[in-house]
Protein backbone atom coordinates (compact mmCIF):
# COMPACT_ATOMS: atom_id res chain seq x y z
CA UNK A 1 0.00 0.00 0.00
CA UNK A 2 1.44 3.65 -0.81
CA UNK A 3 1.55 6.05 1.79
CA UNK A 4 -0.85 7.93 0.26
CA UNK A 5 -3.23 5.77 1.11
CA UNK A 6 -2.58 4.94 4.19
CA UNK A 7 -5.94 5.37 6.64
CA UNK A 8 -6.81 8.64 8.31
CA UNK A 9 -9.97 9.05 10.72
CA UNK A 10 -10.06 12.91 12.03
CA UNK A 11 -14.09 12.64 13.82
CA UNK A 12 -15.79 14.78 16.43
CA UNK A 13 -18.35 12.02 17.47
CA UNK A 14 -21.41 12.45 20.28
CA UNK A 15 -21.46 8.34 20.41
CA UNK A 16 -18.65 6.51 22.66
CA UNK A 17 -15.46 5.96 21.55
CA UNK A 18 -15.03 2.36 20.33
CA UNK A 19 -11.41 1.36 20.09
CA UNK A 20 -11.15 -1.87 18.96
CA UNK A 21 -13.43 -0.45 15.97
CA UNK A 22 -10.61 2.32 15.73
CA UNK A 23 -7.83 0.29 15.94
CA UNK A 24 -8.90 -1.98 13.28
CA UNK A 25 -9.34 0.84 10.92
CA UNK A 26 -6.12 1.83 11.34
CA UNK A 27 -4.10 -1.57 11.18
CA UNK A 28 -2.96 -2.66 7.86
CA UNK A 29 -1.15 -6.01 7.24
CA UNK A 30 2.10 -4.44 7.55
CA UNK A 31 1.39 -2.69 10.62
CA UNK A 32 3.15 -4.26 14.01
CA UNK A 33 2.22 -1.97 16.63
CA UNK A 34 0.42 0.78 17.73
CA UNK A 35 0.00 3.33 20.37
CA UNK A 36 -3.28 4.81 21.42
CA UNK A 37 -3.85 7.83 24.09
CA UNK A 38 -7.20 8.13 25.32
CA UNK A 39 -8.06 10.77 27.32
CA UNK A 40 -11.65 10.62 30.49
CA UNK A 41 -13.13 12.83 32.18
CA UNK A 42 -11.70 12.70 35.91
CA UNK A 43 -14.51 13.09 38.68
CA UNK A 44 -12.02 13.82 41.18
CA UNK A 45 -8.48 15.44 41.23
CA UNK A 46 -6.46 13.47 44.34
CA UNK A 47 -3.76 15.43 45.77
CA UNK A 48 -1.41 12.79 46.00
CA UNK A 49 1.74 12.62 48.62
CA UNK A 50 -0.76 14.90 51.27
CA UNK A 51 -2.90 12.66 52.91
CA UNK A 52 -4.03 16.29 54.80
CA UNK A 53 -5.03 17.84 51.29
CA UNK A 54 -6.79 14.29 50.11
CA UNK A 55 -9.42 14.48 53.34
CA UNK A 56 -9.68 17.84 52.72
CA UNK A 57 -10.74 18.95 49.45
CA UNK A 58 -10.44 16.80 46.40
CA UNK A 59 -12.36 18.61 43.56
CA UNK A 60 -15.47 17.05 42.46
CA UNK A 61 -16.25 17.39 39.07
CA UNK A 62 -20.08 16.24 37.60
CA UNK A 63 -19.51 16.11 34.46
CA UNK A 64 -17.79 17.95 31.32
CA UNK A 65 -20.08 19.63 28.35
CA UNK A 66 -17.89 19.52 24.94
CA UNK A 67 -18.52 21.54 21.94
CA UNK A 68 -16.74 22.36 18.76
CA UNK A 69 -16.54 24.25 16.03
CA UNK A 70 -17.06 20.92 13.61
CA UNK A 71 -16.10 21.64 10.63
CA UNK A 72 -12.68 23.26 11.26
CA UNK A 73 -11.95 20.98 14.12
CA UNK A 74 -11.95 18.12 11.75
CA UNK A 75 -10.16 20.16 9.50
CA UNK A 76 -7.25 21.01 12.13
CA UNK A 77 -7.34 17.46 13.01
CA UNK A 78 -6.46 16.39 9.67
CA UNK A 79 -3.73 18.49 10.17
CA UNK A 80 -2.33 17.39 13.00
CA UNK A 81 -2.42 13.91 10.73
CA UNK A 82 -0.30 15.62 8.32
CA UNK A 83 2.34 17.18 10.84
CA UNK A 84 2.78 13.51 12.21
CA UNK A 85 3.11 12.40 8.60
CA UNK A 86 5.72 14.61 8.04
CA UNK A 87 7.34 14.06 11.44
CA UNK A 88 7.51 10.80 11.83
CA UNK A 89 7.25 8.94 7.98
CA UNK A 90 7.10 5.33 9.76
CA UNK A 91 3.45 6.02 10.55
CA UNK A 92 0.78 3.82 9.00
CA UNK A 93 -2.33 4.89 10.36
CA UNK A 94 -3.58 7.59 11.95
CA UNK A 95 -7.02 7.98 13.66
CA UNK A 96 -8.09 10.90 16.08
CA UNK A 97 -11.41 11.49 17.66
CA UNK A 98 -13.03 13.67 20.18
CA UNK A 99 -16.00 13.31 21.62
CA UNK A 100 -18.65 16.26 22.64
CA UNK A 101 -21.61 16.44 24.52
CA UNK A 102 -22.16 15.71 28.33
CA UNK A 103 -19.50 13.58 29.57
CA UNK A 104 -19.30 11.92 32.76
CA UNK A 105 -16.42 10.85 34.90
CA UNK A 106 -14.52 7.44 33.72
CA UNK A 107 -15.49 8.28 30.10
CA UNK A 108 -12.92 8.20 27.31
CA UNK A 109 -13.58 11.89 25.38
CA UNK A 110 -10.65 11.80 23.09
CA UNK A 111 -8.54 9.27 21.42
CA UNK A 112 -5.50 9.60 19.24
CA UNK A 113 -4.01 6.52 17.56
CA UNK A 114 -0.82 5.71 15.66
CA UNK A 115 0.00 2.34 14.06
CA UNK A 116 3.22 1.53 12.32
CA UNK A 117 5.16 -1.27 11.30
CA UNK A 118 7.53 -1.53 14.74
CA UNK A 119 7.29 0.15 18.07
CA UNK A 120 10.77 1.87 17.75
CA UNK A 121 9.75 3.89 15.06
CA UNK A 122 7.91 6.86 16.68
CA UNK A 123 4.76 5.88 17.61
CA UNK A 124 4.73 6.90 20.99
CA UNK A 125 6.33 9.96 20.03
CA UNK A 126 3.60 10.64 17.54
CA UNK A 127 0.64 10.20 19.91
CA UNK A 128 2.08 12.24 22.45
CA UNK A 129 2.68 15.14 19.93
CA UNK A 130 -1.22 14.21 18.23
CA UNK A 131 -2.99 15.08 21.67
CA UNK A 132 -0.31 18.04 22.41
CA UNK A 133 -1.62 19.68 19.16
CA UNK A 134 -4.93 18.62 19.59
CA UNK A 135 -5.15 20.71 22.66
CA UNK A 136 -3.23 23.56 21.09
CA UNK A 137 -5.04 24.06 17.67
CA UNK A 138 -8.13 22.16 17.26
CA UNK A 139 -11.60 24.67 18.34
CA UNK A 140 -13.43 22.12 20.97
CA UNK A 141 -13.92 23.54 24.29
CA UNK A 142 -14.87 22.53 27.03
CA UNK A 143 -17.86 22.95 30.47
CA UNK A 144 -16.80 21.87 33.73
CA UNK A 145 -20.41 21.14 35.78
CA UNK A 146 -19.52 20.54 39.87
CA UNK A 147 -21.31 20.86 43.14
CA UNK A 148 -19.38 24.81 43.09
CA UNK A 149 -21.43 25.82 39.86
CA UNK A 150 -20.25 25.78 36.30
CA UNK A 151 -17.14 27.39 34.61
CA UNK A 152 -15.63 26.87 30.91
CA UNK A 153 -12.32 25.30 30.96
CA UNK A 154 -9.81 27.60 28.83
CA UNK A 155 -6.70 26.99 27.02
CA UNK A 156 -3.55 28.99 27.07
CA UNK A 157 -2.17 28.67 23.64
CA UNK A 158 -2.54 31.34 20.62
CA UNK A 159 -2.18 29.78 17.57
CA UNK A 160 0.31 31.35 15.24
CA UNK A 161 -0.03 32.42 11.52
CA UNK A 162 -0.39 29.46 9.91
CA UNK A 163 -1.48 26.81 12.32
CA UNK B 1 -21.11 46.42 2.32
CA UNK B 2 -19.69 42.65 3.03
CA UNK B 3 -22.47 40.57 4.89
CA UNK B 4 -19.99 38.09 7.03
CA UNK B 5 -21.31 35.30 9.00
CA UNK B 6 -20.54 35.43 12.40
CA UNK B 7 -20.19 32.38 15.04
CA UNK B 8 -19.56 32.16 18.75
CA UNK B 9 -18.51 29.38 20.76
CA UNK B 10 -17.99 28.50 24.73
CA UNK B 11 -17.37 32.04 27.11
CA UNK B 12 -17.92 33.67 23.39
CA UNK B 13 -21.13 32.40 22.88
CA UNK B 14 -22.62 32.56 26.35
CA UNK B 15 -21.54 36.37 26.14
CA UNK B 16 -23.38 37.34 22.72
CA UNK B 17 -26.23 35.01 23.65
CA UNK B 18 -26.57 33.31 20.50
CA UNK B 19 -24.04 31.05 18.29
CA UNK B 20 -24.18 32.92 15.25
CA UNK B 21 -25.72 35.91 13.85
CA UNK B 22 -25.33 38.11 10.08
CA UNK B 23 -23.22 41.34 9.90
CA UNK B 24 -22.76 43.42 7.44
CA UNK B 25 -19.27 45.44 7.80
CA UNK B 26 -17.28 47.75 5.45
CA UNK B 27 -15.39 46.37 2.99
CA UNK B 28 -11.74 45.56 3.39
CA UNK B 29 -12.36 45.85 7.28
CA UNK B 30 -9.24 44.22 8.90
CA UNK B 31 -9.78 41.61 11.67
CA UNK B 32 -9.12 44.58 14.27
CA UNK B 33 -11.30 46.70 12.48
CA UNK B 34 -13.84 44.01 12.98
CA UNK B 35 -13.00 43.41 17.00
CA UNK B 36 -13.30 47.46 17.45
CA UNK B 37 -16.92 47.45 15.73
CA UNK B 38 -18.08 44.26 17.47
CA UNK B 39 -16.74 45.79 20.59
CA UNK B 40 -18.54 49.21 20.37
CA UNK B 41 -21.94 47.44 19.21
CA UNK B 42 -21.75 44.67 21.27
CA UNK B 43 -21.19 45.84 25.00
CA UNK B 44 -21.32 42.20 26.68
CA UNK B 45 -18.57 41.39 24.31
CA UNK B 46 -16.42 44.28 24.69
CA UNK B 47 -13.97 43.11 27.26
CA UNK B 48 -13.75 39.59 25.71
CA UNK B 49 -12.62 41.39 22.25
CA UNK B 50 -9.10 41.83 24.04
CA UNK B 51 -8.31 38.18 23.89
CA UNK B 52 -10.68 36.33 22.08
CA UNK B 53 -9.16 34.01 18.73
CA UNK B 54 -11.11 34.98 15.80
CA UNK B 55 -10.78 32.30 12.64
CA UNK B 56 -11.85 33.47 8.57
CA UNK B 57 -13.43 30.58 7.12
CA UNK B 58 -12.15 28.15 9.19
CA UNK B 59 -8.06 29.49 9.41
CA UNK B 60 -6.50 31.27 12.38
CA UNK B 61 -6.35 34.82 11.55
CA UNK B 62 -4.69 37.79 13.28
CA UNK B 63 -5.12 41.59 13.16
CA UNK B 64 -3.68 42.74 9.73
CA UNK B 65 -5.75 40.65 8.08
CA UNK B 66 -8.35 41.90 5.69
CA UNK B 67 -12.12 40.31 6.42
CA UNK B 68 -12.92 38.39 2.87
CA UNK B 69 -16.50 38.91 1.06
CA UNK B 70 -18.86 36.24 2.30
CA UNK B 71 -16.51 34.89 5.26
CA UNK B 72 -17.92 32.96 7.81
CA UNK B 73 -16.15 34.53 10.75
CA UNK B 74 -15.34 32.35 14.57
CA UNK B 75 -14.88 33.97 17.38
CA UNK B 76 -13.82 31.59 20.78
CA UNK B 77 -11.15 31.49 23.28
CA UNK B 78 -8.32 29.36 23.94
CA UNK B 79 -8.87 25.91 23.16
CA UNK B 80 -9.53 23.18 25.88
CA UNK B 81 -10.10 20.23 23.81
CA UNK B 82 -9.14 16.35 25.04
CA UNK C 1 -8.28 5.31 46.42
CA UNK C 2 -4.87 4.03 47.87
CA UNK C 3 -1.90 3.10 45.38
CA UNK C 4 -1.76 -0.57 47.12
CA UNK C 5 -5.25 -0.60 45.74
CA UNK C 6 -5.09 0.55 42.23
CA UNK C 7 -6.26 -2.22 39.58
CA UNK C 8 -2.87 -4.16 38.25
CA UNK C 9 -4.25 -6.86 34.87
CA UNK C 10 -1.87 -9.40 34.23
CA UNK C 11 -2.68 -11.90 32.13
CA UNK C 12 -2.82 -14.76 29.13
CA UNK C 13 -5.78 -15.27 27.71
CA UNK C 14 -7.26 -16.95 24.15
CA UNK C 15 -9.87 -14.60 23.70
CA UNK C 16 -9.43 -11.57 21.47
CA UNK C 17 -8.19 -8.93 23.38
CA UNK C 18 -10.81 -6.00 24.17
CA UNK C 19 -9.59 -2.84 24.48
CA UNK C 20 -12.39 -0.92 25.92
CA UNK C 21 -12.91 -3.61 28.57
CA UNK C 22 -9.37 -3.45 29.50
CA UNK C 23 -9.37 0.45 29.51
CA UNK C 24 -12.43 0.78 31.55
CA UNK C 25 -11.35 -1.70 34.14
CA UNK C 26 -8.44 0.54 34.69
CA UNK C 27 -9.76 3.46 34.92
CA UNK C 28 -10.54 5.25 38.20
CA UNK C 29 -12.60 8.76 39.32
CA UNK C 30 -9.09 10.04 39.48
CA UNK C 31 -7.90 8.83 35.69
CA UNK C 32 -7.56 11.30 32.84
CA UNK C 33 -5.30 10.00 30.60
CA UNK C 34 -4.41 6.23 29.37
CA UNK C 35 -1.44 5.40 27.20
CA UNK C 36 -2.27 1.85 25.37
CA UNK C 37 -0.06 -0.16 23.45
CA UNK C 38 -0.94 -3.00 20.77
CA UNK C 39 0.80 -5.20 19.25
CA UNK C 40 -0.21 -6.94 16.21
CA UNK C 41 0.57 -9.80 13.80
CA UNK C 42 1.91 -8.59 10.47
CA UNK C 43 0.97 -10.15 7.20
CA UNK C 44 4.15 -8.42 5.15
CA UNK C 45 7.39 -6.65 6.12
CA UNK C 46 7.46 -4.03 3.51
CA UNK C 47 10.30 -2.80 2.40
CA UNK C 48 10.29 0.99 2.40
CA UNK C 49 12.56 3.52 0.47
CA UNK C 50 13.24 0.92 -2.08
CA UNK C 51 10.28 0.39 -4.59
CA UNK C 52 12.40 -2.20 -6.11
CA UNK C 53 12.80 -4.09 -3.10
CA UNK C 54 9.28 -4.04 -2.93
CA UNK C 55 8.30 -5.29 -5.95
CA UNK C 56 10.88 -8.39 -5.62
CA UNK C 57 9.96 -10.19 -1.98
CA UNK C 58 7.91 -8.91 0.65
CA UNK C 59 8.13 -11.30 3.16
CA UNK C 60 4.69 -13.07 3.96
CA UNK C 61 3.55 -14.35 7.12
CA UNK C 62 0.19 -16.91 7.15
CA UNK C 63 -0.07 -16.66 10.96
CA UNK C 64 1.78 -17.04 14.05
CA UNK C 65 1.38 -19.60 17.28
CA UNK C 66 2.10 -18.02 20.44
CA UNK C 67 2.60 -20.32 23.39
CA UNK C 68 3.78 -19.15 26.78
CA UNK C 69 5.07 -20.72 30.20
CA UNK C 70 1.52 -19.51 31.94
CA UNK C 71 1.86 -19.32 35.65
CA UNK C 72 5.73 -17.65 35.01
CA UNK C 73 4.33 -15.33 32.37
CA UNK C 74 1.38 -14.14 34.47
CA UNK C 75 3.95 -13.89 37.65
CA UNK C 76 6.89 -12.20 35.33
CA UNK C 77 4.15 -10.07 34.10
CA UNK C 78 3.04 -8.65 37.55
CA UNK C 79 6.87 -7.63 38.18
CA UNK C 80 6.59 -6.24 34.70
CA UNK C 81 3.77 -4.05 36.86
CA UNK C 82 5.96 -3.47 40.00
CA UNK C 83 8.83 -2.11 37.69
CA UNK C 84 6.39 0.39 36.12
CA UNK C 85 5.30 1.45 39.63
CA UNK C 86 8.31 2.33 41.33
CA UNK C 87 9.36 3.98 38.32
CA UNK C 88 6.43 5.69 37.40
CA UNK C 89 4.91 6.69 41.20
CA UNK C 90 2.28 8.47 38.94
CA UNK C 91 0.59 5.33 37.15
CA UNK C 92 -2.44 4.32 38.57
CA UNK C 93 -3.98 1.39 36.83
CA UNK C 94 -2.03 -0.92 34.89
CA UNK C 95 -2.95 -4.07 31.81
CA UNK C 96 -0.74 -6.16 30.71
CA UNK C 97 -2.09 -8.91 28.49
CA UNK C 98 -0.89 -11.25 25.90
CA UNK C 99 -2.71 -13.65 23.86
CA UNK C 100 -1.76 -16.94 22.49
CA UNK C 101 -3.26 -19.93 20.20
CA UNK C 102 -2.88 -19.47 16.36
CA UNK C 103 -3.23 -15.83 15.03
CA UNK C 104 -3.67 -14.18 12.28
CA UNK C 105 -2.10 -10.62 10.32
CA UNK C 106 -3.92 -7.84 11.68
CA UNK C 107 -4.69 -9.17 14.83
CA UNK C 108 -3.66 -8.09 18.46
CA UNK C 109 -1.42 -10.02 20.38
CA UNK C 110 -0.69 -8.04 23.08
CA UNK C 111 -1.50 -4.78 25.04
CA UNK C 112 0.12 -2.90 27.64
CA UNK C 113 -1.88 0.17 28.99
CA UNK C 114 -1.09 2.41 32.03
CA UNK C 115 -3.55 5.22 33.09
CA UNK C 116 -2.94 8.43 35.63
CA UNK C 117 -4.52 11.62 36.26
CA UNK C 118 -2.48 13.83 33.57
CA UNK C 119 -0.59 12.92 30.22
CA UNK C 120 2.57 14.47 31.28
CA UNK C 121 3.03 12.29 34.30
CA UNK C 122 5.02 9.06 32.65
CA UNK C 123 2.18 7.18 30.60
CA UNK C 124 3.62 6.71 27.39
CA UNK C 125 7.28 6.22 28.69
CA UNK C 126 5.79 3.70 31.54
CA UNK C 127 3.80 1.77 28.23
CA UNK C 128 6.66 1.53 26.68
CA UNK C 129 8.85 0.72 29.82
CA UNK C 130 6.11 -2.29 29.92
CA UNK C 131 6.09 -3.52 26.25
CA UNK C 132 10.18 -3.50 25.94
CA UNK C 133 10.23 -5.65 29.23
CA UNK C 134 7.85 -8.06 28.22
CA UNK C 135 9.72 -9.04 25.39
CA UNK C 136 12.95 -9.34 27.42
CA UNK C 137 11.77 -11.17 30.59
CA UNK C 138 8.18 -12.71 29.85
CA UNK C 139 8.22 -16.72 28.95
CA UNK C 140 6.50 -16.36 25.52
CA UNK C 141 7.40 -17.33 22.34
CA UNK C 142 5.91 -17.43 19.00
CA UNK C 143 6.32 -19.63 15.69
CA UNK C 144 5.83 -17.89 12.14
CA UNK C 145 4.15 -20.17 9.49
CA UNK C 146 4.95 -18.72 6.13
CA UNK C 147 5.02 -19.80 3.04
CA UNK C 148 8.92 -20.56 3.14
CA UNK C 149 7.75 -22.94 6.07
CA UNK C 150 7.94 -22.45 10.04
CA UNK C 151 10.55 -21.35 12.61
CA UNK C 152 10.48 -20.04 16.00
CA UNK C 153 11.21 -16.62 16.67
CA UNK C 154 13.72 -16.40 19.20
CA UNK C 155 14.99 -13.33 21.47
CA UNK C 156 18.40 -11.97 22.38
CA UNK C 157 17.73 -11.20 25.87
CA UNK C 158 19.23 -13.23 28.25
CA UNK C 159 18.09 -12.32 31.56
CA UNK C 160 20.28 -11.54 34.73
CA UNK C 161 19.61 -13.24 38.13
CA UNK C 162 16.70 -11.31 40.23
CA UNK C 163 14.97 -10.48 37.04
CA UNK D 1 18.01 -38.74 44.89
CA UNK D 2 15.67 -35.80 44.09
CA UNK D 3 12.66 -36.05 41.77
CA UNK D 4 12.16 -32.87 39.45
CA UNK D 5 9.28 -31.62 36.92
CA UNK D 6 10.83 -30.70 33.83
CA UNK D 7 8.80 -28.43 31.39
CA UNK D 8 10.07 -27.58 27.52
CA UNK D 9 9.14 -24.67 25.52
CA UNK D 10 9.16 -23.62 21.77
CA UNK D 11 12.66 -25.07 20.24
CA UNK D 12 13.39 -27.26 23.43
CA UNK D 13 10.20 -28.97 23.65
CA UNK D 14 10.61 -29.49 19.97
CA UNK D 15 13.85 -30.89 20.36
CA UNK D 16 12.53 -33.37 23.85
CA UNK D 17 9.45 -34.08 22.08
CA UNK D 18 7.69 -33.87 24.97
CA UNK D 19 6.31 -30.91 26.91
CA UNK D 20 7.25 -32.68 30.21
CA UNK D 21 9.08 -35.49 31.73
CA UNK D 22 9.88 -36.19 35.38
CA UNK D 23 13.49 -36.86 36.46
CA UNK D 24 15.95 -38.41 39.09
CA UNK D 25 18.97 -36.43 40.18
CA UNK D 26 21.34 -36.39 42.33
CA UNK D 27 20.80 -34.04 45.31
CA UNK D 28 22.94 -30.81 45.55
CA UNK D 29 22.94 -31.19 41.82
CA UNK D 30 23.47 -27.37 40.22
CA UNK D 31 21.86 -26.16 37.54
CA UNK D 32 24.79 -26.69 35.69
CA UNK D 33 25.00 -30.33 36.44
CA UNK D 34 21.93 -30.72 35.53
CA UNK D 35 22.72 -29.15 31.93
CA UNK D 36 25.16 -31.67 31.87
CA UNK D 37 23.20 -34.87 32.92
CA UNK D 38 20.44 -33.99 30.17
CA UNK D 39 23.20 -33.37 27.76
CA UNK D 40 24.17 -36.71 28.62
CA UNK D 41 21.49 -38.37 28.46
CA UNK D 42 19.36 -36.71 25.48
CA UNK D 43 21.13 -36.24 22.88
CA UNK D 44 18.93 -34.31 20.79
CA UNK D 45 18.56 -31.60 23.70
CA UNK D 46 22.67 -31.43 23.86
CA UNK D 47 23.20 -28.19 21.59
CA UNK D 48 20.28 -26.46 23.13
CA UNK D 49 22.17 -26.95 26.34
CA UNK D 50 24.45 -24.29 25.61
CA UNK D 51 22.09 -21.22 24.88
CA UNK D 52 19.26 -22.66 27.11
CA UNK D 53 17.25 -20.52 29.57
CA UNK D 54 16.26 -22.36 32.62
CA UNK D 55 14.19 -21.20 35.20
CA UNK D 56 13.84 -22.99 39.02
CA UNK D 57 10.23 -22.93 40.27
CA UNK D 58 9.07 -20.05 37.94
CA UNK D 59 12.31 -18.15 38.36
CA UNK D 60 15.24 -17.70 36.21
CA UNK D 61 17.74 -19.42 37.40
CA UNK D 62 22.20 -19.68 36.82
CA UNK D 63 25.05 -22.15 36.69
CA UNK D 64 25.64 -21.88 40.45
CA UNK D 65 22.29 -22.26 41.63
CA UNK D 66 21.49 -25.84 43.56
CA UNK D 67 18.41 -27.39 42.19
CA UNK D 68 16.06 -28.17 45.55
CA UNK D 69 14.27 -30.59 46.16
CA UNK D 70 10.80 -31.36 43.72
CA UNK D 71 11.66 -28.51 41.98
CA UNK D 72 10.02 -27.34 38.77
CA UNK D 73 12.26 -26.74 36.18
CA UNK D 74 11.39 -25.15 33.18
CA UNK D 75 14.02 -25.22 29.93
CA UNK D 76 13.46 -22.57 26.99
CA UNK D 77 14.95 -20.24 24.07
CA UNK D 78 15.19 -16.40 24.94
CA UNK D 79 11.42 -15.10 24.68
CA UNK D 80 9.97 -13.90 21.87
CA UNK D 81 6.41 -12.30 23.13
CA UNK D 82 4.35 -9.26 21.87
Amino acid sequence: MEPSNFPTIFSIIEDEIDLNDLLAQITLTSTGAAAIFTGMVRGETLRRGSAQALRGAAHETEYLEYEAYIPMAEAKMKQVADEIRAKWTSIEGIAIVQRIGKLYPKTPTVLIACTAAHRDTGVFEAARYGIDRLKEIVPIWKKEVSPDGQFWVEGDYIPKAGE
Amino acid sequence: MNKIRLLFFATLRDRAGTRSMELDIPEDLTVRGLKEKIAEEFPNLRDSMKSVLITIDREYAFDEAVVPVNAEIAMFPPVSGG
